[in-house]
This record gives C-alpha cells, structure tokens and sequence, in this order.
C-alpha cells in the first residue's frame, strides 16, 4: 500500500540549544511532513534526544523556532503540544511505575476526558460512561500491542521490553498526529523489533500519523523510514532518503562506520 | 464487685514532662498505699491503677475511658489539656474531676462546672498573689505604678491562664505587663530573653513547665537577669526546674501550692516508716518530701478525703460512686484538726468547698531556691477574693452560655 | 469458601471497573459494612466505642485525605496535624457564629475552609519537591499552632485558647450516645471513604499517580502539574478538615491546639505508610494499627505487672520496633501484605 | 584443548519476586573460566534476574533464590553479599545504566575502584584505559552523569564496572542504546579483554547476532528455563536460532518493512 | 543599635547551634540518601550515655578526676553510638536496601521511637546534668560604645567553635576523599553502589556512627545548656528549617543555613514578634526556609534536584 505524504507539517528552523558550555544542538533545521516515517540518527550524545525535547516543550532552545501546523513558536509549555496532537515516547522508560498497564495507558486519554472532580467523586451516569468508553479505547491499544496478559501488572515490575511497549501504548492513546518515538527498540531482540516494527507501521498506515523516529538499529532505519537526518556533536551532518544517508562520506564517517 | 474504692492515676512517667510527672505520681500513689496500710477509707480497701498519658490529650482520653470502665469514681487528669477535654465528658459519666492547682481557673464556680473541683486555687489565684507580692516588695500596690512585668509563659492554654488577671491588675494598678509567650517545649529562648534585655522588667513571672523552667532560668543566668527577681507558678518551683541549674537559680522565687518541700512533715515520715522502710515505696526514698512529690501526695489527699466526706453521708465502710464522691468533694470540710491528724500539719490550710465554691481556699506561700534547697521565705497568704469573684463568675457565665447551660439551682446544690 | 475468582468472566469494562472486581471481595466487604453498623453497636462496651473505634474512623478518614496527597500524588506532608486544626477550629467558628448551623453542615464547611488553606500551602510544591517540601509543609503545622492560640478570634476570645462544642445533632437527632457518635462517623467514613475511592480511580486519580510517578513524562502527555498537585492537595485537606472537625466534635468535645500538635502529623503519616501508600483500604489498615496497637502493648505491658514507666517506654519500644518489622516485611504497607495474602489464596493450594 | 575449569555454576536455581512471583523455573549454566557466554532470550525471559541472582542484587528487588545453587570456582556463593562478589572479582553491569546522577562521569569511574587495593597509579592506568576505550567520556569527565546521553551513560556504567580490573563481568544489555559502531566497539572491547586478560564475561544481551558472533557459548532462556544452549557458532547455524533470533528465516535478513507478524494479531482499528 | 547587634550575635550564636545538630541530618542523608528523623532522638540518647556515664565512672573506677571522668564518659558514650550505629545497619537499613526515601524515613521515625523508649529504659528520665566544664557566665563587649554593652555568651562561642570546625573537617571529607565519593555514590543509587562493590553494610555503619559522634557533640553542648532530659530530642525540629535551607547534601549549607535562620528568627522575634503577640520564631524559621526554597528547591547549597526524561 502506498502512503500518500503530504505537506510539511512540523518545520524546525535553526534550532540551537545549549547547557552552559555544552552546546548540545547547533543551528539544526529539518522538517517532517505529514504521514512520513522521519528517522533521526547519529552517535550518542548527538543531541537527538534533545531534539525531542526541544519539540515537545520539555527543553527550551536559546534559538530559532518551531513551526507546527503552520503555527510558529519559539517556546510551548508540553501541554500545549501535547494539546495539539504531538505524543512522544522516551529514551529512559519514563512510565508511572506504580501504575497498572491499563492505567499508565488510560493517563494517555486524559486531555479527552471531561468530566469533573464531583462527577468522578459520585462516578455515576457521565463519568462512568466516560470511563469505560476511554477503557474500550485502551484495551484496543493493549491487544494491540500485545500485551494483555498484563494489564493490571504495575508497570515496574514488568521486564523492559514490554515497558517499552506499554510506553508506546500511553503515546498512542493520545491519538496523536505525531508521534516521537525515542528508541523504541532498544534492548529488543530481532523478533520484537519486528513487532515493534509492525507497530509503528501500523500506525502510520491506518492512522496516517507521522512519526519521527530515533533509532541506533540502521536495520530498522533504513528499511522503514522515509527520511533520515543525521546528527553529529550537535550538527547536521545529512539529511535524505535512506540510501542517499546511508552514501553520504560523513556519516559513514561519523556514525556508521566502516562494519555496515 | 469487691470492697475497693478505685482510684485511677493519670500520670507521665515518660516524655518531655517526666522529670516532673514521676515525683506527681510517686507521691500519689505512695499516699494511696497509705491509706491501705492505716486500714483503708473506713475499712474500704484502695486499689488504683495507674495510666501513662505522655501529657497528650487524646492518650489521657483513652486512659479516662479504660478507666472509667474499671469503676473510677474521681479523675485526676493532670494536664490542662485533658482536663479541657474531660470537662466536657465527665457530666455525661457523672464522675468529679480534681483539678487541684490547674485546669480552667472559672471552673472554681461549682454553680455552672458541677463535676470540676480546683481544689487548693487556680491560676488566678496564684497570679493574683504573686502580683501581691511584688507589692510587697516594692512596698505598697501603689508603688508598683509605672513598673513593667513581664509574663514568660508557655504558649499554651495553661500559660494563658494568668493573662487575664494580670491584665486586670494592671488596669487597677497602673503598671505594665509585657507577654513573652515561648513555644513548646522551650529549649531554645534566646529570642525571649534579648527581649527581656532590651525592655528591662522589673519583674518576671515564669509560667513554665518541664524544660522550658530550667531553660528560662539558665537564660536568665547568661544574660544576667537577677534571679531573685524572677517569680514562678507553683509548676515553675519544684526540684527539676532549679536542680540543674544549682547555684545559678539561686535567688529564683516560687509560689507554693500551700505545701512546699515538705520532708520533714508527719506525713512524708509516715510514708517514710510505713512503706519505704519495708521495701514497699514507690520512687527513691530521698524523692519523699520534694515538692511535687508532695504535690502528688496532696492530691491524693484530697480524692480520699473526697470518700471519706461522701462516706460520712452515704454510708461508713461502703464503695461510694461517682455521683456520691462529688457530694464528698463539694462538702469537704478539711479542718486544721482533721489536717494535722492525717499528717499534714504545717503543710497545708483547711479546705472548706460547697457548691458554689470548688476551690475550697486558696492559702499559698512563698519559697526561693537557696541553691540546694526550696526555703520558704513567707507566710501564709491568700489572694483577693473581691477581685477573682467577679471574674470567676463572669467567665464561668460565658461558659454556660456557649454551652446553654443555667445555673445550678438550690435544690440541685443540696443534693 | 475458596477465594477464587476462576469462572468471573467480565462480560463489560464497568464490571471490570468495579471497585472490588471480584466477587468474594464484594461480599466480604458489604459483610463488613453491614457488621460495622449493626453487629458491632449489639457487641462493643462504650470503652471500646470511645477509645478505640471513634477515634479509629475519624483518623482513618483523616489517613485517607493524607493519603491522596502522599500515596497518590506523591507530596510528602508533616502539616497534617496543623491542617485538622484549621477544620476543627473552622467548623468551631460556623457552628456558633452562624445561627442554626447544623452540625453536618459546620464539618462540610469546616472542610472547605481547610481545602482553602491546603491549597494555599500546596503552592509550593509547584516548585518545591521531595523531602524539602514535606519539612517545608512543617510551616503549616506550626503556623496553624500559633494561630489558634494567637489570634482570639478564632476561639471566640475564651481566654485560655481553647474552645469546646455542646449538643450535638444530626437532623433532629442528637448525638451523644457512644453508639450514635460512633455510627454517624461510621456513615461518614464510609461516604467519603467511598468519594475517595471513585476519586482515585478516575481521571484525577491518574493524573495525581502521574505527577507522584514521573512529573516530566506527565507534563509531556498533557497533565497540567498546577492544577493535577493542588487538586490533591484541595481533595486531601477537604477530607483531613472534616476528620478535624470529627476529632474536636465527635471525639473530644473540647480541645486545644495541642490536640493538633506535630504528633498527630506524624502519627497519620505513619498510618498511611503502614497502612499502605496509594491505598484507601490501607488507610483504614494503618488507622487501625497505629489506634489500636499502642492501646494493646498499653494494656498488656500492664498486665504483665510492669510498673507504668518501664511499661510505656517498653511499648515505645516494641512500637518502635514493630514499625521497623512491618517495614522490612513489605515497604509497600499492609495493604501490599493483604493483597499479597490474597494472591497466594488464590493460589492456594497449588503455589506459583 | 583441554576443557578449561568452570568458573561459574549455577545448578537449577528457582527465584521468586515478592514471595509470589515465580521467574526462574530452574535454570541451570555453566561459564567456564575465559570464555564468553551469552545469555540469549526474548523480553522478560529471565536473562537479568539470573544476573542479579549471581551477583545477588536480588535482595535489593525483593527477589529471592529458593531452589537450587549457585556457584563460583566451587564456593557456594548464594549468602554472599554483593561486595563479597566483587572483592571475587565478579562485577555486574546493571541494566538500564544506573549511573550516579550527582556525582560526575569521572567520579562515577573513580567509585567503581573503590574495591581495589593496588593504589593509585593503578587506578589512573586503568582510568586511561577507560578513556582510551571510550574518548567520549573523556569530553564529558566533568558533567555530572543525570546530564548526560543515554549513549554516554551507557559507557559510563560499563566503564565504572572495568575500573574494578574484574576477574569476571555479568554484563547485561550491553547494547542497549548505543550508536552502531559503538556497539560494536564494546564487543571488540570484551573481546579484546576476553583474550588480552582473560576476564570471563556471562553477558545478557537481545542483539542476537552480534552476541553471538563474539561468543563462544550461548544459551537461550524463555520463560524463566533455559530452552536449548549450544555453542555459539552452532547456534548460529541452527534453524530456529536464525528464524526467532537473527531475523533470517528461510535463509536472508527480511527487511523490517516487510515482516508479516506470523502471529495473528487484531487489527486493533477494526 | 548595640541591641540590634546583640540580637544579631545571639541569632548567629543560636544559628550555630542549630548547625551543629542540623550537620547530622546532612551527614546521613548526603551519604545514604536517609532523612533521618531520629538525629534528634540520637542527640538525646548520646547525651544521656554522657551524662549517665559521667555520673557511673567514679563509682565504677574510683578515679574522681572530672576530666578523667568526662574522657572515659565521653569514650563510652562513643561506643554507644558505634553499637547504634551497628545495630541499626544490621536490623534496619541493611535490609531496607533499594527502597524508596519514604519509607526509609518512616524506618527512622521507627527508630525514634524504639531510641526513646530505650534510652529512657537504661538511662533513666529524669533530668541529668553534663559538666565538661562550659564557662556559663556572660562577657560584655564595647561596653563603651554601648549602653550596657553586647552580650555575647561564651558557653556559644565555645560552641559555635567546635560546630565550625566538624564542618570543615567533614566538607573535606566528602569532596576529597574516596570514601566521601564512595558515600555519595551510595546516596544517589543503592543498587548501583552495591553492584560495583561498595559495601552497602560497612558504609553506613561508618556513616552513622560519625552521625552518631555530631549528636553526641551536640548532645553535650545542648545537654550542658539545658540539662539532659527528653526535650533535647526536640531541638531537632529546630534545625530542620536549616536544613532544607542550606541543602540536604551541603555541609557547609548546615553552618550557612544555621546562621541565616538563626539570625532571622532572632531577628524576627525580637521585632516583628511583640507586633504579632510573639511566638513567631518557630513557624517563622520554616516560613523563611520555605521563601529562600521557592527560589532555589534544593536549598542554598543542595545538589540540584535531578529530574531528566
Ligand atoms: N522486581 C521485580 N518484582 C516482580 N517481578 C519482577 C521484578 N523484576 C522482574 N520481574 C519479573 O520477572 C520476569 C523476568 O524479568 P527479567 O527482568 O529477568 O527479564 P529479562 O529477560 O531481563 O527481560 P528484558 O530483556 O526485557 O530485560 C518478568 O516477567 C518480570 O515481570
Ligand atoms: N539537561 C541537560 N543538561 C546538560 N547537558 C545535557 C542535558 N541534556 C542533554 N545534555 C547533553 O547534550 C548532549 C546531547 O544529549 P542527547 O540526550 O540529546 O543525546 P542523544 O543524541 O539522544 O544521544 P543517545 O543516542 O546516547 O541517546 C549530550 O552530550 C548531553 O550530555
Ligand atoms: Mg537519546
Ligand atoms: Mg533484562
């Protein structure tokens, strides 16, 4: 099936960001378009998760600004792009570790539930309708992704793997129009990378959410995603389809090596 | 229910109160096994049972309630926060509270607080003489216009207590009183006592307990504060409060609750001879005679007599209930006679209460910290009862009138 | 009876989201409730009425607000003590400035007022967190402590500071019997333990686990930290307010700021970690033990013939200890013992 | 070649999490002295709790070995404390970086010498070794580790463990985050100190392939029991192995795209 | 003006003596990540032994000499705290490795509790005196300058001295030497320490006996102002506020935190207390800690609380 890519929908224009003297990203600029699989690589400490950090209001860049449907800021404080649709995962599980699945999960439905602190203390008729038509929603999410058997499990005990997952089952539950997975796949084997593949393309195909995607995995990055932009020490070193990146001397330089 | 009159003892033996409460509680009980050795109350044998309360309110609650259960018929409570807290569950139980030398001072008004008894005088009384005092010294009330004296006082409503009356003092006599409340449980009150450096009082009354007394007098040792002019409540002027301060204390004047340092009275060698002497006292033997041993004692004293009044009208030789013990402790008529009979002579005033006045005399003296020892340094005095009357009164009638009470009737006295 | 919850099939997700989801627990529980409103005014003494079980409801309600804001939203707060004072002194002023203020009526009101203040206090935590906050949270337990014995107002100008209430009712019905005030605080502690639960194990529940779990990652799905912290700071001085407002009323009648010292902070902070943090059933578990456990060593170190001193500082002692015991045995409280007993029940006979 | 001694033994352990949680189901390996074993094995298998089981980090978890025995050149090592492993020579790389946030990547290198008695010359050779085999802690020695890449603590936790100059390394998810070359700069790492100081390493890892490519033995755990072990270099060869682990069945690498998940899933839009 | 001074002494004097007990709290927390709720039932427990002791020895060694005395008491009030300090590893931390801070505090709060029924037990609770000899009298300064002069107490500077100088030794300490690193290691994450060999065990017997040596330290010189006796336990929520205020993890900050609070809210009694009725130092003191945390969370000098996604 042939995805339909359209227009930019996230623009990143001249990013710097900087932690005292440690200049994590330098004058970076990249945009997304909507549907696309957008990969970021580059060795650690490139500053890619800063990236993320940057988009979604966790970090605020010294310089330049972002452009989000067509709405430009330099700064948004993480609810405010949470609101607009953007979802994330991260790098170092940042789950509720006292929490089941299903209500790590539900967390992710919070900015579409209603009702107030007085329905829910009396948790008849509107809140309760509410509560179980937001379950419904989640417990797709968690056959989805395969993870059923856990579902009242407190996250922490759960191994990392399917921490991961459940990470990517509270971003989805946001319904997000895109979505930034932070190494998702990392301490995976090859048949759960695969499922996590499988996910990830399920989603950009039947949602048409755009993901940007980190990923150490050239595998994976290179069989999935439709762009790549390579960072370096903060730098852009590249910025292409696949295979153009994976041509390119200074990447192979900086990150791939000589071994892929 | 066997032939025993049961007489629960609300105590402290742990916590920041300790030092004071063991003496309280050792004389206390080492008075009840007293009265069992000379043959009970007219043949009815004492038995008590004691119950830590930590000085907290909702434990003393809980000591009240098992204890009640046990048959207690007179609740000692030996904090002015349980005593609050009884005050408002002892009618329903239909059980006396003694609350001799604390508690609420408007509860000496037996016409709206039936079942309170602050035998001995209240804190009023005891600021009232004091103030008194000082005019002594300086040689005439009226001199005493344009002086400043400090309260140093535990914030609490028991060092509340006195601010009212010293307030209608001041009024009456022109001179100024300065608030130095200190915070329990007062270790640290440099704060204080810079004030008091700076103001310069003439005098000051120290309304303390436990370790803020010892701590006060320490500052006042540091900053130079003459000693001898520093005046304490009666629970300002026991053993704890000077003893580790020794020399520096000296000088430092207390009020009695009628009794000070006692160890020489019939009594405390009664004690000494019956109990100690086989093994079977309470505390060390070198305690009987402190002061707040004696105060204890006295205490203990007082419920006894309580019986014994209600026995002479209800019945020699029977367990008397709650009910009867109050009719005992609002008609006791502790002559000098019955006193030094029973020990006390020398140590304490007759005590006569009826049903308007639950205090039943409000004798005090005064005693100052040689260094070694409490001495006593004046006679007996009383305070003004045309001044405290009407306050008193006033105040308990507030009280009935939050509470929608009236005042008790004559029909209701007699009883 | 096996407690097995094999052949529950839940055939909707409300039935799943039913507070106790498996069938023997829903009767066990209503079994409870009913034996604790009829079986046990037939069987306790007015001893154990008074001592034990009114005083073990109001502050298993007071553990459950405490516990809202430690166990769920993850606040650490030593200004509990300080907070039942602002209900107890609150429903004090209601009930006898306003004319025919019912009783009901000066609790619920004295909550609010106490909600007022919580969230006043609260606003720090927007930016002071962990450990610092909870000595800092000590601020309001002392602040309030002085107030009351301060400002005259607040005691209706009674010299010494403190205040007593009379005749009491509820509805026409006065309540002064042990067994009326024990069942009023029953019906009030089951309503409001049962608001807390449905509060929970909702939206805000969540968004208060969220910002006690990971604040960041939560921030980033969209839960804003202002509103989510003092929510629970709101919701757990609204329910500390009315148990305040229970201790002065119901349970003591007359009191002084001391009632509220920093005792009772610590001692509810214990009854919420023992008891189990993020749990209501634990509150009640907590409130339990920390009532009643001092009450036995009390009783049985006396029996035993100790004198007083040594039997106190021994119950210190064995306080102290057991404590430490249940700690090491499950940090995660008895509720976390309890469900894990349950678990292997369920297994039973067969383990793992 | 004579069959080098076992080093490491554990005998059909059984762990329990919390008093109920039944993890291992009897796992029995060896680790022979020099060598490197790989502990293969899908998300929640096990690999990490039989880790912490040798190391006895288990205590920490509320986990517990209540079936059968672990043991270390023939000492029963079960009661031990996880410093005694140490003062053995046994040093475990945690899961999941576990750096010290506070203190600075050097200083968290520095604490993983803490154990060592042959002073400080030592220290500062072994911590230059460190840097060489890692440049980029080098440039970030003084950042405090909360403020660093999940990349660079990675290092800094692998480092911190071989500032201990270790007899044996349990080293879990190595892998884990780290950018390709890098990944494969820690294996030629362990193999360099695999043959240069003859350190064993047991490691635990989910990148299958590489694992095994510098194994020499290899084991692979599911649901807590081990499933089938073998040499590395069999392993490699061995149908399933390439089909569950590598990614190649029926021959070559698929591509990630185009996997069928063979295991009927829902369609969770349906 | 020579009384604004004098206030300012007395409130840095006093600062300093929150310090002193302010620098336990810092110590266990810097290097177990414990709040330990128990310093001040420990200060308590350490000056009973001292003063019990002192009392004991003539009786047991005939020797009279108070120096003697003192040494021998102090040696065995030491001991004590080193067998506490044994005691509570084995029975209590040692096997609450990994948990979270809470409930680690909550254990401490145990802990208080068992110390004080225990203390109470051997030692009794009555009041109890140190003497190691403090000059209790008064000295004047600029008399001239000043009516009356600025009193400043010796037995304080005597104090403040020793408080200062346990700082500096044990700043030095944790910055400087390997076990200090080691100790900060264990604070951040008890697993991690363990698995790189860091005796979990050893180190907070050390730790908390030198905790235990600070709360005798503060036991004696707290004892010898205000008698040994139970509310000596409470001087620790004194120096709460200056804990937070200078920062959990700063030595220094105890000595900077206690002069800042001890100094305002002697400030703050004297001037604004009298306006208000007075009795504001105690809440004024968290008031003010709480102020200068709305600005910096993690205290003056705190390490900056970490949280990253
Ligand atoms: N502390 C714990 N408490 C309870 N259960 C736990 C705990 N740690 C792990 N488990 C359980 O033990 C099982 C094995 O976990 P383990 O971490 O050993 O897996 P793993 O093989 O290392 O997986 P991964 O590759 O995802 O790290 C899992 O089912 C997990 O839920
Ligand atoms: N909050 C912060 N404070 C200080 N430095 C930071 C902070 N966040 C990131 N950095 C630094 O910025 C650089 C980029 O970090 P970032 O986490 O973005 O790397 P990354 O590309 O995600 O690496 P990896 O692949 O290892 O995860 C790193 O050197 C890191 O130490
Ligand atoms: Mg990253
Ligand atoms: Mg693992």
């Amino acid at each position: 099936m042939s995805k339909k890519i359209g227009d930019v929908i996230l623009d990143v224009e001249n990013i710097s960001l900087r932690f005292g003297g440690v200049k994590a990203l330098t004058d970076i600029s990249f945009n997304v378009r909507e549907h696309e699989i957008r990969a970021i690589i580059g060795p650690n400490g490139a500053g890619k998760s800063s990236m993320l950090n940057c988009i979604n209001g966790v970090y605020t860049p010294q310089e330049g600004k972002i452009t989000f449907r067509g709405k430009t800021f330099s700064h948004m404080n993480s609810r405010q792009v949470a609101e607009m649709g953007v979802a994330r995962t991260f790098q170092n599980l940042a789950l509720f570790k006292g929490m089941s699945v299903i209500d790590n999960i539900m967390t992710g439905r919070n900015l579409k539930m209603k009702t107030n602190l007085f329905q829910q203390a009396i948790r008849w008729g509107a809140a309760e309708r509410e509560e179980s038509a937001h379950r419904e929603f989640v417990e797709h999410i968690i056959d989805f992704l395969e993870i059923q058997a856990f579902r009242k499990t407190p996250v922490g005990r759960l191994p990392y793997g399917l921490q991961k997952r459940v990470d990517l089952g509270r971003a989805l539950a946001m319904e997000p129009q895109v979505l930034l997975l932070d190494e998702p796949m990392a301490g995976m084997n090859v048949e759960e990378k695969q499922d996590m593949c499988r996910f990830i393309l399920d989603v950009n195909d039947e949602f048409g959410t755009t993901i940007v995607l980190i990923e150490h995995d050239m595998g994976v990055v290179m069989d999935i995603s439709d762009r790549v932009v390579v960072l370096d020490y903060g730098k852009k070193i590249g910025d292409g389809a696949p295979d153009e990146v994976r041509a390119n001397e200074d990447v192979i330089s900086a990150y791939l090596g000589t071994s892929h | 229910q066997a032939k025993e009159q049961f007489f629960p003892v609300l105590v402290y033996r742990t916590g920041a109160y300790a030092p004071n409460g063991v003496p309280w509680a050792n004389g206390h009980v080492d008075y009840l096994k007293l009265v069992n050795a000379k043959g009970g109350i007219n043949g009815v044998k004492v038995s008590f049972e004691e119950c830590e309360t930590g000085y907290a309110t909702d434990k003393g609650v809980e000591c009240y309630e098992r204890l009640k259960g046990k048959g207690a018929t007179v609740f000692q409570p030996l904090s002015t926060g349980i005593t609050f807290a009884l005050t408002e569950k002892a009618p329903a139980d239909k059980i006396p509270l003694i609350t001799a030398g604390y508690g609420r001072s408007e509860s000496a008004d037996g016409n709206v607080f039936k079942w309170n008894f602050p035998l001995l005088g209240t804190y009023w009384t005891a600021a009232d003489i004091l103030v008194g005092q000082l005019a002594k010294r300086e040689g005439g009330w009226d001199k005493l216009k344009g002086k400043k004296i400090a309260l140093v006082y535990h914030d609490s409503p028991y060092g509340k207590e006195p601010i009212p009356l010293l307030q209608e003092r001041s009024k009456m006599h022109g001179f100024d009183v300065q608030l130095l409340p200190v915070t329990h449980p007062g270790v640290e009150q440099k704060a204080t006592w810079l004030q008091v450096r700076q103001s310069r009082p003439d005098y000051i009354l120290l309304w303390g307990w436990g370790v803020m007394n010892s701590a006060a007098l320490k500052e006042a040792v540091a900053t130079g504060y003459p000693r001898d002019k520093m005046y304490g409540v009666w629970w300002a002027g026991a053993e704890p409060d000077v003893k580790d301060v020794g020399e520096g204390a000296k000088g430092y004047n207390a009020i009695t609750m009628q009794h000070g340092a006692e160890p020489n009275s019939k009594v405390a060698q009664d004690i000494l001879a019956t109990l100690h002497a086989k093994g079977q006292g309470t505390g060390p033997k070198e305690e009987v005679g402190s002061v707040l041993y004696m105060r204890g004692l006295v205490h203990a004293m007082l419920a006894v007599e309580g019986v014994k009044r209600a026995q002479e009208r209800f019945g020699k030789g029977k367990v008397m209930t709650g009910e009867q013990v109050r009719w005992g402790l609002e008609n006791l008529a502790l002559d000098q006679k019955k006193l030094d009979a029973l020990g006390f002579a020398g140590v304490l005033r007759p005590v006569s209460t009826s049903c308007a006045d639950h205090m039943g005399g409000s004798w005090a003296r005064m005693h100052q910290w040689d260094g070694k020892a409490w001495k006593f340094t004046s006679d007996w005095l009383q305070a003004d009862e045309a001044l405290i009357k009407p306050m008193v009164k006033q105040a308990a009638d507030k009280y009935a009138a939050e509470k929608k009470l009236s005042r008790r009737d004559a029909a209701d006295c007699g009883s | 009876m096996f407690y097995r919850e094999n052949g529950q099939f839940k055939t909707s997700y409300r039935s799943d989201q039913q507070i106790f989801p498996i069938l023997q627990d829903r009767w066990a529980i209503g079994l409870l409730v009913a034996f604790a409103a009829i079986g046990v005014p037939l069987l306790a003494s007015e001893y154990l009425f008074r001592a034990v079980l009114i005083p073990f409801l109001i502050l298993s309600l007071a553990a459950i607000g405490l516990n809202i804001l430690v166990g769920y939203c993850g606040q650490i707060s030593l200004g509990t003590g300080g907070f039942m004072a602002v209900g107890a002194y609150a429903a004090y002023n209601f009930l006898i400035r306003v004319d025919g203020m019912p009783m009901l009526g000066a609790i619920i009101l004295g909550g609010v007022c106490t909600t007022v203040v919580g969230v006043l206090f609260g606003i720090p935590s927007l930016r002071i967190k962990g450990l610092y906050l909870a000595v800092a949270t000590l601020a309001a337990q002392f602040f309030t402590d002085w107030a009351f014995l301060r400002i005259k107002w607040f005691t209706n100008d009674s010299a010494s500071g403190s205040v007593s209430v009379s005749e009491l009712s509820f509805f026409g019905l006065v309540i002064d019997s042990p067994v009326s005030k024990y069942l009023f605080c029953l019906a009030f502690v089951v309503v409001c333990a049962w608001f807390a639960k449905n509060l929970v194990r909702s939206h805000i529940g969540r968004e208060w686990m969220a910002m006690r779990d990971m604040d960041v990652a939560a921030a980033v799905i969209g839960i804003r930290p202002v509103y989510a912290k003092l929510t629970a700071f709101a919701v757990s001085s609204f329910f500390v307010g009315m148990a305040g407002a229970l201790w002065g009323f119901v349970h003591l009648g007359s009191w002084e700021p001391a009632a509220f010292n920093i005792n009772r902070s610590f001692d509810l902070l214990f009854m919420v970690i023992i008891g189990g943090l993020g749990s209501i059933m634990g509150s009640f578990f907590g409130a339990a033990f920390i009532v009643i456990l001092p009450i036995i060593l009390d009783n049985l170190t006396v029996a035993v013939g100790l004198s007083t001193a040594t039997a106190s500082h021994l119950t210190y002692m064995i306080f102290g200890a057991l404590i430490i015991f249940f700690l090491i045995v499950e940090p995660h409280g008895l509720a976390r013992l309890w469900s894990t007993a349950k678990e292997k029940l369920r297994l039973w006979p067969f383990p793992h | 070649m004579s069959t080098p001694n076992i080093l490491l033994n554990v005998n059909g352990i059984e762990v329990i999490y919390n008093h109920v949680i039944l993890v291992l189901k009897g796992v029995s390996l060896q680790v022979p002295e020099g060598q490197v074993v790989a502990l293969l094995g899908g998300n929640g298998a096990g690999k990490t709790t039989t880790l912490r089981a040798v190391s006895n980090l288990l205590a920490g978890e509320r986990g517990d070995v209540t079936k059968g025995s672990i043991e270390l050149r023939g000492e029963r090592i079960e009661k031990l404390s996880t410093s005694d492993m140490v003062a053995r020579g046994v040093v475990q790389v945690m899961e999941g970086r576990h750096c010290f946030a506070h203190l600075t990547i050097e200083e968290n290198l520095m604490t993983g010498a803490y154990t060592r008695t042959d002073g400080k010359a030592a220290v500062a050779q072994t911590l230059e070794k460190v840097y060489n085999y890692f440049p980029r802690l080098k440039t970030r020695r003084t950042s405090q580790a909360a403020y660093t890449s999940g990349g660079e603590q990675q290092m800094c936790a692998i480092g911190r463990a071989l500032m201990a100059n270790p007899k044996m390394v349990l080293l879990d998810e190595p892998s884990m985050g780290l950018a390709p070359q890098i990944v494969e700069e820690v294996f030629e790492i362990v193999k360099d100190l695999n043959t240069k100081e003859k350190v064993t390493f047991l490691l635990a890892e989910q990148n299958t392939n590489i694992a095994l490519r510098y194994a020499d033995y290899g084991y692979i755990l599911e649901n807590g029991r081990i499933v089938m072990d073998g040499a590395a270099k069999d392993l490699r060869e061995n149908e399933d192995v390439k089909e569950f682990y590598l990614g190649m069945g029926g021959g070559d690498r698929k591509s990630f795209k185009d996997v069928k998940s063979y295991k009927r899933r829902k369609r969770w839009l349906a | 003006m020579g009384f604004f001074l004098e206030t300012l002494f007395g409130g840095l004097m006093a600062g300093m003596l929150y310090s002193l007990i302010a620098l336990g709290f810092v110590l266990i927390y810097k290097a177990s990540g414990v709040f330990n709720f128990a310093q001040g039932a420990m200060v308590l427990f350490a000056a009973l032994a001292m003063a019990r002791f002192a009392e004991w020895v003539p009786g047991w060694i005939g020797v009279d000499n108070k120096v003697v005395v003192n040494l021998i008491a102090f040696g065995l009030a030491m001991a004590c705290m080193i067998a506490l300090a044994w005691v509570i590893e084995r029975f209590v931390l040692g096997k609450l490795v990994n948990q979270e801070g809470i409930a680690l505090l909550m254990a401490t709060l145990g802990i208080t509790y068992f110390l004080d029924g225990f203390g109470q037990t051997v030692f009794g609770s009555d009041i109890y005196k140190i003497d190691v000899g403090m000059p209790k009298d008064p000295i004047f300064l600029m008399e001239s300058t000043f009516q009356g002069g600025i009193l400043i107490g010796q037995e304080d500077l005597i104090a403040a001295g020793i408080a200062a100088a346990l700082v500096v030794v044990l700043a030095i300490f944790f910055q400087k030497t390997a076990t200090g690193r080691a100790l900060r290691a264990v604070a951040d994450d008890h697993q991690a320490a363990q698995s790189i060999g860091i005796p979990l065990n050893r180190i907070w017997v050390i730790v908390w006996s030198v905790a235990g040596f600070a709360a005798l330290v503060a036991g004696i010189i707290w004892g010898s102002k205000l008698g040994v006796q139970f509310s000596l336990s409470q001087v620790a929520l004194k120096a709460l506020p200056v804990v937070i205020l200078g920062g959990l993890t700063s030595v220094p900050g105890a000595i900077i935190g206690g002069l800042i609070i001890g100094v305002g809210e002697k400030l703050s009694e004297v001037y604004i207390g009298p306006m208000l009725g007075g009795g504001i130092e105690i809440w004024f003191a968290y008031v003010m800690a709480l102020g200068f945390l709305l600005f910096r969370p993690q205290g003056l000098f705190g390490e900056k609380i970490i949280d990253r996604v």
